[in-house]
């Protein structure tokens, strides 16, 4: 029964690496979105599978709410600032994707040599995820250097965010639970503000290509 | 009781929200500021006498109070301050009316995030609150709503927002150690507790959840490679709230840098990340150094100039040793007082003169002479002039990285202490000195603002001379506190 | 003394309003705290050193303020220029009513004072370095105080950059002193300092406070500010600044040198005396060369630091030969030349003062003929300059004397190669001694003699008692000084008896004489050729009027060989220097250029145009590269902040992704 | 008390000698070029005629032109005090070699000034490169003197003469006699003697010291013209006394007196002929030509130092 579940949780978080991986891939918005929501799903799962055989409930709360905040409600609101704002659908990466699939790909071999002595040390059963997750999370920074337009930077914000959070599943399951709420809150009101900003930037540069915002230099 | 403390700003944040009539806004806030500096006084008295106060979620101990009383002092002279400077504002239409009970309301709500920092015992509130002073200062930042001030924002926004996610995967790498070693039970995020166990914790983990906090926190103090928003948000924000920004914020993210400093420097000693605090502190001043050779708007050269006093005080906590931190201690109050003193002179010029670039500013000291003496004054106290506190903390860290023997770092720091002399004053005195070109009636600042200038820089003048005997036991017990520091 | 200068400070902001009251009491206050000074040190070299602690920072440990012999010796030059400069700015300042603020003067000035006579008084190395760039800032506001002049404050800010860099030197030196003898005390630090260190931590510690401490005084390759500062500054404040504040270096180099590292090392001596004489000679050369009057001082300044390098240098060869007579000597003559210098320096700036002041410019060019219409001020520059020039009855002859008498002295030295380089030091003075001569001629030359070469010139009106009064005191001393020296000499001493360890009072003076080693090798009194002197004068008018009887003078004008003659074709100081600009034209570099009218005819030109100018070696050689590369390399820099969001997180990224890879 | 009164006795000597020595000069000048010449006795009647004219001052000269006369020929009569001729007593306690040096400064030093408060162009030309000669030849002169307080251990000029002269020829060795041919240069220099200048004409080319006399007249030029013979003599005397004293009086007795007078004469006469040759057969040197001299001058006593080392 243990090894089902290693397995599942190992499966999960390779999915959800590739998730990332298909993040920086695709070329159009509307997709990043739903590849984030799926990403999303899988990471929650993980969590109830970790839940599941461990034993801790507090985890299950987490993984709830994960599936519920990042997988349904947050695509919603970047959709309806989408249709709100008419963006064009296209991303305009700056860097080609292949060229930006080899960085992803450099980013996981970085991350797996930098969390190798930590795997041996971790006792927690997912510690193997603690690579993955570091991917992840230089993914998604990868994500809001290399894309021009505001929304793929909040996107790339909330897939680090996922990283974080599986970092932290994969380490000590979860923190306590009172800092997980509040990290929750904490993104909520981050993706919030940044769906305000996003709506003035639109009204005053009637473009969300961030290469306008070039004028505050020395 | 330190709950209170929490709940003095938070309440006044409210009722700034739902007061309508200006005069009575004002008020609030400036009442509230006040009672928070009352109460912070009696708590920080308390801590220094009868030790530190730990409950439950909250700690404090002589940091906390020395960083509550920091806030507490500047951002009653913010309020103050902006009173007169948004009166003004409002009159001259910048904003919609309708607006201003947010400025206040976002004032002190920002206010209390940064309390906050300072009280939390537990590493992730303390995360918490400083996401919340970002998410707080990014409305203020952007409350001009032009575009210069929105693109401002959306810098500070983002880069915050990127450097603390780093720092959060620090603290949970910090987290996770401590659960290792001790097992499920002992895993707690409480610094203190953390401290106590710090031999035990794992020192690759620790090794590198240090560096990702210096890289995520550094963000939000204006470290070298990550202090690319401070400049835009400094220059772009509103006068008093650049103030708050400089003198606080950044010594706020400084204090939630310390407290790891602790751990680590008790776990690994105090060499590998006093060292990197000073690598980074000597790459903040180099780099500060050059910009203010080149920069042209006054705003943005004091925003610099906080980039390279923030590298001095992380220079100061890296060399650690008793004189290290006591003068870099000493920094930080000299550096918030000069620093919100020179930022509201900066407002009532530009209120003058209506330009930012320095090359339009000619004989200051014709226009508006108080004024532009004191300013001219504050110039000289930032940059390091005998009689005010700077020069004196300067020359303790000097000491202290004598003792310390690291001759290189010493004398980098030297020269660039000396090219940020010359380049610095050469703007000031190029703006004071020579005849005005603009033709302005010879009008003196309100002399709200002009007090408030002579009381700050008084502050700074007598630190400069003389160190009161409650403040040395506060900075001598702080000292102890650092594992390294013990000295 | 403090407290005094306190009071001063307050008054002056206090009576801002009403501008002639506040000259009165600031500068009356001064004045008295001024000879409360001097009583200070006068008390001290009676009674014996004078200490009082107190606490400033309580984790630094007590602040200290202890006046030493040497520091009283300091603090006597300080009072005493300081109350001439006080008295002499009661007449002065009043011009600046009108045009600048006059409280920030009266302000200023006492701060300035005070915060001089602590730099002397404090053996407490953070409260010396306060007092020492309290002192730099106090200035620093004065020489900015008439900022209408264009490249007043710029000359000022390169000022304060260069005191502020020395500052920092001193600051390196001085600290790390203090960390090898364990505490921020000048005793333990003369006490225990020397044994900590080896021998190349002593050599770096000596070099940095030569560089610190040059940087103040003004040797060769940093005297640049020194001739741009002074002129601009006001002239009561240029004569504080190069009379005393320049010497305040000298003092804290022999502290230095002499008690902290107790100077064993021969190269250190060598070097100071090649620094000394390479200052004297470039010092006086652009003197010379110079047009504007209170330029040509600043540089004379620079030349005599050079020259008080000199001293010192020949006393470290001798301390390090352990010759303890000798090196006692030459810091007598080195502490002589100090005060002296301070007072006739200062005497000649005052003078250079009014004279700007009546004539409203410091172009030599257009002086001339002020002797007739400034009698007084004539020939109180005129003592001043018969000092400077180390004319006989003078004080400037007897401390050059000295100075002489110890480089002679160095042949006792086994070491030929000092020896030689002893010589040639000896003849770069003497060099230096008569070209000091040749420019005070020019000086006095152009401003007082002959007619007035502009219109200016011609309504200059003398100055007003205040001003005279001040300058008359420095010019009695000037005398006094110069003839009594041998009373002084004692006082001198016991100055250098605590640096050096070895008294030699009784060796130098016996009655009026002033003799060395015992008059065998040489006397010399000052006293009795002034009585000859004075003697001579009127007894030679007496055989003149005997011999040839009444001498009948009639006024005619000047031989001029048939062409009336103008004031155009008088000697002007460009003129007058021209041949010694020639003949040393490789160590100038003078470009000069000749301009002709083209329209007449080829033979003879109506209108011919000769313009010279010394181009500015130092600046253009040494500072402009500085400069331009810290500017360039800020440019470099500069391309970090290109604006754009993506740009500012790769820099994160790369930081994390660098710092990750070294400390995994 | 005998020794102050018998250097009096040789002061009043000197000065009576001095106009004596340039119309030697001047005869013996005057014979080589064979041409009869003034008698040797002319300067006395020169300034006994001129003692008696009365004197024109230019309206625009100060105070200073007044008072120059008088000083410089004090501090010639001063001078003199200090150097022994022919008997090795003086006031040597007033002051030594470097002390003699600072007097002919301080003439100088008032005689420049008073050229250039008349405002004519000769005085300002006199001055200005009267002042370019003494500060080249300075550095000479004390060098020289350097030598002889090596050789002898002091710089009073009483010890050096009766030191050298007691000693006989054991010191007479190269560096004396380089640092005697220095001295001898700066003789030439400092009293404006043919190769640097030239005492006879009053053509602006060539006149340094002339030019700054230029103004004066009646008993002023009087004064002037002596304190220039006075200078002349003090510098052969010390060139004699200081270099090469022998059969200078050690002791006060009669005949070493009389001894030392007349071989004081001899020298004199000596020195004085060789000026003469010289000013006879060679021609002012340019202006901006003298600097190769004079730094030979300098050149040479340093080499008298360094021989004085090395050897």
């Amino acid at each position: 029964m243990a090894e089902i579940n290693l397995n599942l949780i190992n499966g999960l978080a390779a999915m959800v690496l590739l998730a990332a991986f298909i993040l920086v891939a695709t070329g159009r918005l509307r997709t990043m979105v739903r590849v984030f929501a799926w990403q999303s799903l899988a990471l929650g799962l993980l969590a109830a599978a970790v839940a599941y055989s461990t034993g801790y409930w507090h985890i299950y709360v987490v993984a709830a709410l994960t599936i519920v905040l990042k997988a349904l409600i947050i695509p919603r609101i970047i959709d309806q600032i989408m249709d709100r704002i008419q963006v064009a659908n296209d991303v305009e990466p700056s860097v080609r994707t292949p060229s930006s699939l080899l960085i992803a790909g450099g980013m996981a071999i970085l991350a797996y040599y930098v969390a190798e002595p930590l795997i041996q040390s971790g006792e927690t059963i997912t510690a193997g995820a603690l690579a993955l997750s570091l991917a992840v999370v230089l993914i998604g920074l990868f994500i809001m250097i290399s894309r021009k337009k505001a929304i793929t930077q909040v996107i790339g914000l909330l897939v680090m965010e996922n990283g974080l959070f599986m970092a932290a599943l994969s380490l000590s399951y979860g923190m306590p639970l009172i800092v997980e709420l509040g990290v929750f809150f904490d993104i909520m009101v981050a993706v919030l503000i940044m769906g305000v900003f996003v709506f003035r930037i639109n009204r005053t540069f009637e473009t969300l290509d961030t290469s306008f915002l070039r004028r505050l230099k020395d | 009781m330190l709950e209170l403390l929490l709940i003095i700003p938070a309440v006044t944040a409210l009722i700034c929200l739902l007061l309508k009539d200006r005069r009575q806004v004002e008020w609030a806030s400036s009442i509230g500021s006040l009672a928070l500096l009352a109460l912070s006084t009696y708590t920080s008295y308390e801590v220094v006498t009868s030790g530190a106060k730990d409950e439950g979620m909250l700690y404090m101990d002589g940091l906390s109070a020395f960083m509550l009383m920091l806030v507490a002092i500047v951002s009653l002279a913010t309020s103050l301050y902006s009173i007169g400077y948004m009166g003004r504002e409002l009159d001259e239409g910048r904003f919609e009316a309708s607006r201003f009970r947010y400025y206040y309301a976002l004032l002190h709500g920002f206010i209390m995030t940064m309390v906050l920092v300072c009280l939390s015992d537990n590493l992730g509130i303390m995360w918490i609150a400083i996401e919340a002073t970002t998410l707080a200062s990014a409305f203020l930042v952007s409350f001009y709503n032009n575009e210069n001030s929105l693109e401002a924002a959306w810098k500070y926004v983002i880069i915050c927002s990127v450097g603390i996610t780093l720092a959060l995967l620090g603290t949970i790498l910090l987290y996770a150690s401590s659960i290792q070693q001790v097992g499920e039970a002992g895993g707690s995020l409480e610094w203190s507790s953390l401290l106590g166990m710090a031999d035990q914790l794992d020192p690759t983990l620790l090794r590198i959840s240090f560096i990702l906090v210096l890289v995520g926190y550094g963000t939000k103090v204006g470290l070298a490679p990550m202090h690319t928003w401070l400049p835009d948000a400094h220059s772009q924000a509103p006068t008093p709230i650049s103030a708050l920004l400089s003198g606080v914020l950044l010594n706020c993210a400084m204090y939630a840098i310390l407290r790891y400093h602790m751990i680590s420097s008790a776990a690994l000693g105090p060499g590998f990340s006093g060292g990197l605090l000073v690598l980074f502190g000597i790459f903040s001043m180099a780099i500060a150094a050059a910009f203010i050779i080149l920069s042209r708007d006054f705003k943005r050269l004091l925003a610099y100039s906080s980039i390279e006093h923030m590298g001095v005080i992380a220079l100061g906590f890296g060399i650690g040793g008793s004189l290290g931190i006591i003068g870099s201690l000493l920094q930080m109050i000299n550096h918030a007082l000069t620093k919100s003193a020179l930022f509201f002179g900066a407002g009532q010029v530009y209120a003058r003169v209506k330009t930012r670039t320095m090359e339009e500013i000619k004989g200051l000291s014709k226009t508006m002479p108080i004024t532009s003496a004191l300013w001219f004054a504050a110039f000289l106290a930032i940059v390091g002039c005998p009689p005010f506190g700077i020069f004196v903390s300067e020359l303790v860290i000097l000491m202290a990285g004598l003792q310390a023997g690291e001759l290189l770092a010493v004398s980098i720091y030297l020269i660039l202490l000396a090219i940020i002399f010359a380049a610095m004053l050469l703007h000031a005195s190029r703006m004071i000195f020579g005849e005005p070109t603009k033709v302005v009636e010879k009008r003196e600042g309100d002399i709200a603002v002009v007090m408030m200038l002579v009381v700050l820089l008084a502050g700074v003048l007598i630190l400069g001379l003389y160190l009161p005997q409650g403040l040395n036991d506060m900075l001598e017990g702080i000292a102890h506190l650092f594992p390294g520091g013990g000295a | 003394m403090i407290a005094l200068g306190a009071i001063a400070t307050t008054a002056a902001l206090v009576t801002a309003r009403k501008e002639r009251l506040c000259i009165q009491l600031s500068f009356g206050i001064s004045a008295v705290a001024a000879i409360m000074g001097l009583l200070t040190s006068i008390s001290v070299f009676l009674e014996g050193d004078l200490t009082f602690e107190f606490i400033a920072f309580p984790f630094l440990g007590p602040f200290v303020i202890a006046i030493d012999p040497l520091a009283a010796l300091f603090l006597a030059s300080i009072s005493i220029v300081g109350l001439a400069a006080a008295i002499y700015s009661l007449g002065y300042v009043p011009q600046f009513i009108g045009k600048y603020s006059i409280v920030k003067f009266c302000a200023l000035f006492p701060i300035f004072l005070i915060s001089m006579a602590m730099v002397v008084a404090s053996s407490n190395v953070l409260l010396f370095l306060i007092f020492w760039e309290l002192m730099s800032l106090s200035s620093y506001l004065l020489v900015a105080y008439e900022h209408k002049e264009e490249g007043a404050a710029s000359a000022a800010w390169l000022y304060f950059v260069m005191a502020h860099l020395g500052t920092a030197c001193i600051a390196a030196c001085l600290l790390y002193l203090s960390y090898a003898s364990g505490s921020l005390d000048f005793h333990q630090i003369a006490l225990y300092a020397g044994q900590g260190m080896t021998e190349l931590a002593r050599s770096s510690a000596f070099l940095l406070a030569l560089v610190g401490f040059g940087a103040k005084a003004g040797i060769v390759p940093l005297h640049v500010w020194l001739p741009q500062a002074h002129p601009t500054a006001p002239s009561n404040v240029s004569a504080l600044m190069s009379g005393v504040m320049v010497k305040l270096a000298v003092y804290m180099l022999i502290r230095t040198a002499f008690q902290f590292l107790h100077v064993d090392i021969l190269w250190w001596g060598l070097l100071t005396l090649f620094i000394g004489s390479l200052t004297a000679l470039i010092g006086v050369l652009y003197a010379i060369a110079e047009k504007d009057v209170k330029r040509a001082l600043a540089f004379s300044t620079v030349e005599n630091v050079g020259v008080i390098l000199i001293a010192l240098g020949a006393a470290m060869v001798f301390y390090a030969q352990d010759m303890l007579q000798l090196a006692a000597l030459a810091l007598v003559a080195c502490l002589l030349h100090v005060l002296f210098h301070s007072l006739f320096k200062s005497l000649l700036f005052l003078a250079a003062g009014s004279v700007v002041h009546a004539t409203g410019t410091k172009d030599m060019e257009r002086m001339g003929g002020l002797a007739k219409r400034m009698r007084y001020t004539s020939l109180l520059f005129f003592v001043g300059a018969l000092s400077i020039s180390a004319i006989p009855p003078f004080n400037g002859f007897v401390s050059e004397w000295l100075i002489f008498q110890s480089l002679l002295l160095s042949y006792t030295i086994q070491d030929v190669t000092v020896n030689l380089l002893m010589a040639i030091a000896l003849g770069m003075l003497a060099l230096t001694g008569a070209l000091a001569a040749a420019c005070f001629v020019r000086i006095f030359g152009s401003v007082f003699l002959a007619r007035p070469r502009s219109e200016v010139a011609k309504q200059a009106k003398e100055a007003n008692r205040g001003m005279l009064l001040a300058m008359s005191i420095l010019a009695v001393l000037c005398l006094l000084t110069g003839v009594l020296s041998a009373q002084i000499i004692p006082f001198v001493d016991q100055a250098s008896a605590d640096i050096v360890g070895v008294s030699i009072g009784s060796q130098i003076t016996d009655g009026w004489v002033l003799e060395v080693n015992g008059g065998e090798v040489s006397s010399v009194s000052p006293i009795l050729l002034a009585a000859l002197l004075g003697l001579m004068i009127p007894f030679a008018f007496l055989l003149v009027r005997s011999l040839g009887g009444r001498t009948t003078r009639a006024k005619g004008d000047t031989w001029d060989c048939g062409t009336p003659l103008s004031p155009r074709n008088e000697y002007t100081p460009t003129g007058h220097s021209q041949p010694i600009l020639r003949i040393f034209n490789p160590l100038y570099r003078s470009k000069s250029s000749f301009t002709f009218d083209p329209s007449s005819s080829p033979y003879s030109k109506q209108k011919m145009g000769y313009s010279s100018s010394i181009p500015k070696l130092f600046e253009a050689y040494l500072y402009e590269p500085v400069a331009r590369a810290i500017l360039g390399v800020a440019k470099r820099a500069s391309v970090i902040q290109a604006g754009s969001v993506q740009r500012y997180l790769a820099y994160i990224f790369a930081a994390l992704v660098i710092l990750l890879l070294v400390f995994r | 008390m005998a020794d102050y009164l018998l250097a009096l006795v040789q002061t009043a000597v000197l000065l009576a000698l001095a106009p004596l020595l340039t119309g030697i000069i001047r005869k013996l000048k005057a014979w080589m070029q064979s041409r009869r010449g003034p008698p040797i006795f002319q300067p006395y009647l020169d300034l006994a005629k001129l003692m008696r004219k009365g004197s024109v001052v230019s309206q625009d000269a100060s105070w200073l032109t007044s008072l120059t006369p008088y000083v410089c020929l004090a501090s010639m009569v001063v001078a003199a005090l200090l150097v022994p001729a022919f008997v090795t007593e003086s006031f040597g306690f007033l002051g030594d070699l470097i002390v003699l040096v600072y007097l002919f400064a301080m003439a100088r030093f008032f005689m420049a000034l008073a050229a250039l408060d008349a405002g004519s162009t000769f005085g300002g030309m006199g001055s200005s490169r009267e002042m370019l000669v003494s500060s080249l030849i300075e550095p000479a002169i004390l060098l020289s003197f350097f030598t002889v307080a090596l050789l002898t251990g002091t710089t009073s000029l009483v010890s050096v003469t009766s030191l050298l002269a007691t000693s006989g020829a054991s010191l007479i060795g190269p560096a004396l006699l380089l640092a005697f041919a220095a001295f001898f240069i700066a003789i030439l220099a400092e009293n404006a003697r043919i190769p640097i200048d030239n005492p006879s004409t009053h053509l602006e080319l060539t006149m340094i010291h002339e030019a700054m006399l230029l103004e004066y007249s009646g008993k002023d030029l009087a004064l002037m013209e002596y304190s220039s013979m006075v200078k002349l003599t003090l510098f052969i005397t010390i060139a004699w006394s200081a270099f090469l004293p022998w059969g200078v009086a050690t002791q006060v007795t009669a005949p070493d007196l009389a001894l030392g007078v007349i071989i004081f004469l001899v020298k004199l006469l000596a020195l004085a002929l060789v000026i003469a040759i010289i000013e006879s057969s060679m021609a002012k040197l340019r202006l901006f030509r003298l600097p190769n001299l004079l730094t030979g001058a300098f050149i040479l006593a340093f080499l008298a130092v360094m021989s004085y080392f090395v050897l």
